[in-house]
């Protein structure tokens, strides 16, 4: 299974999405997302919002392994 | 070189934090500090839009590594003595301090420069979310293009 | 606008400045603090003497009109809230307070701008001359080339 | 007269300088100066010396009021 984690304000789209999924890749949650939470899907394929694996930022297309954290970030606002 | 990174609820006292990063080395000759205070006001689309708090929400682990790096980039950069970053998260009010960099050097140019740096990227890089609170309706408040920008200037080191 | 100029044999106490700073105006965002600190020694053709101690001369009157002339331009040149400028003069010990700078804005880009600027007009043209006692001998400080560099960055306001 | 003020390392070269002087420019101060006293006179003409009149930098050829002010200053080294 892989834990997902959604910040800012795709935390409120996101109320009602899974928090543990089964996928290969973070694209792969996205498009299984989308299918069930249209507004999330839309809101994950805006090209600012990036994707990270254990904390570290990376591509769409990752290969996940069992047990990986993934992580939807918006544009972060801090400071 | 010393590093003392934060991210608390808890407020943050600029007198300690500077006593701190003085007392680093006798070689240090400049200290620069920066603090961020919530302002009472949003500015949208040129409109003054009065709030009544902010909520800091961040992504824990992530954000302390993202500051180290931050911070371990300007240390690569310019000769550092000594390098604070603290960050508030949680609900914040107007005129609460939410964050806090303080930079200690030899000389002034190092400790202006180290400052602002770290500031830019922590605006664009770490992971921190701020909500408005505009008389009981809430938003997320939207990525600025202008701090996309102020990074650029420090694009040689990305 | 509210600018603050102090030359005094006194310390000045960061902590107070900085709360001055950020009561000016709710509408402060980013408050930048400069604090210059006597090194423990002198570097001199690369080399590096331990001092004694630091003796500050200026030229009451004329140093006053030069460090409101150089906080004038900085106001005019980015938008401002709020500008302190302390510097002492005397005897100074190392790891003794020497000058302070703090700048109160919306935005962290003016405070940092205007806070290295005032700085760097500062250091080459307000009347202040530096004497460093080393085991007894006193010499006067050169001043430095990178000082004029410095300042240079500015130039577009001379 | 002239109120002479001397600083920095130039106020101890002008230890024995008279404080008052008759002149009519800066620079006619400076040569009565370098006549009695050489090494002082030596440092007056360092190109980086600025001399003030009524505590505003001028030129060594500004004609000088009865009762001014100048003051002879080498390059400044504060903050």
């Amino acid at each position: 299974m892989i834990k997902l984690l959604f910040f800012g304000r795709l935390g409120d789209v996101a109320c009602d999405a899974p928090k543990l999924i089964e996928a290969n890749t973070p694209a792969e949650i996205r498009d299984l997302l989308a299918a069930d939470f249209p507004e999330l899907g839309r809101q994950l394929r805006e090209p600012q919002v990036l994707v990270s694996v254990n904390q570290m930022i990376v591509s769409w297309n990752q290969p996940l392994a069992a047990g990986s954290e993934v992580a939807f970030l918006p544009p972060v606002t801090g400071g | 070189m010393t590093v003392r990174i934060a991210i608390q609820r808890e407020d943050f006292n600029l007198a300690e934090e500077y006593e701190w990063l003085r007392q680093i080395s006798p070689a240090v000759g400049a200290v620069v500090t920066f603090s961020g205070l919530v302002r009472d006001f949003e500015s949208t689309d040129g409109a003054r839009n009065a709030i009544d708090s902010l909520s800091l929400q961040h992504y824990p682990g992530m954000t302390e590594s993202l500051l180290q790096e931050i911070v371990d980039q300007a240390m690569q950069r310019w000769p550092l003595l000594g390098v604070t970053v603290i960050h508030r998260v949680g609900k914040l009010l107007p005129a609460e301090q939410i964050v806090f960099v303080g930079v200690a050097s030899q000389h002034r140019a190092a400790a202006f420069e180290a400052a602002q740096c770290v500031m830019d990227y922590l605006k664009t890089r770490a992971t921190f979310w701020k909500k408005v609170d505009q008389n009981g309706r809430e938003h997320w408040v939207e990525s600025k293009d202008s701090d996309q920008v102020a990074r650029q200037r420090w694009a040689a080191d990305d």
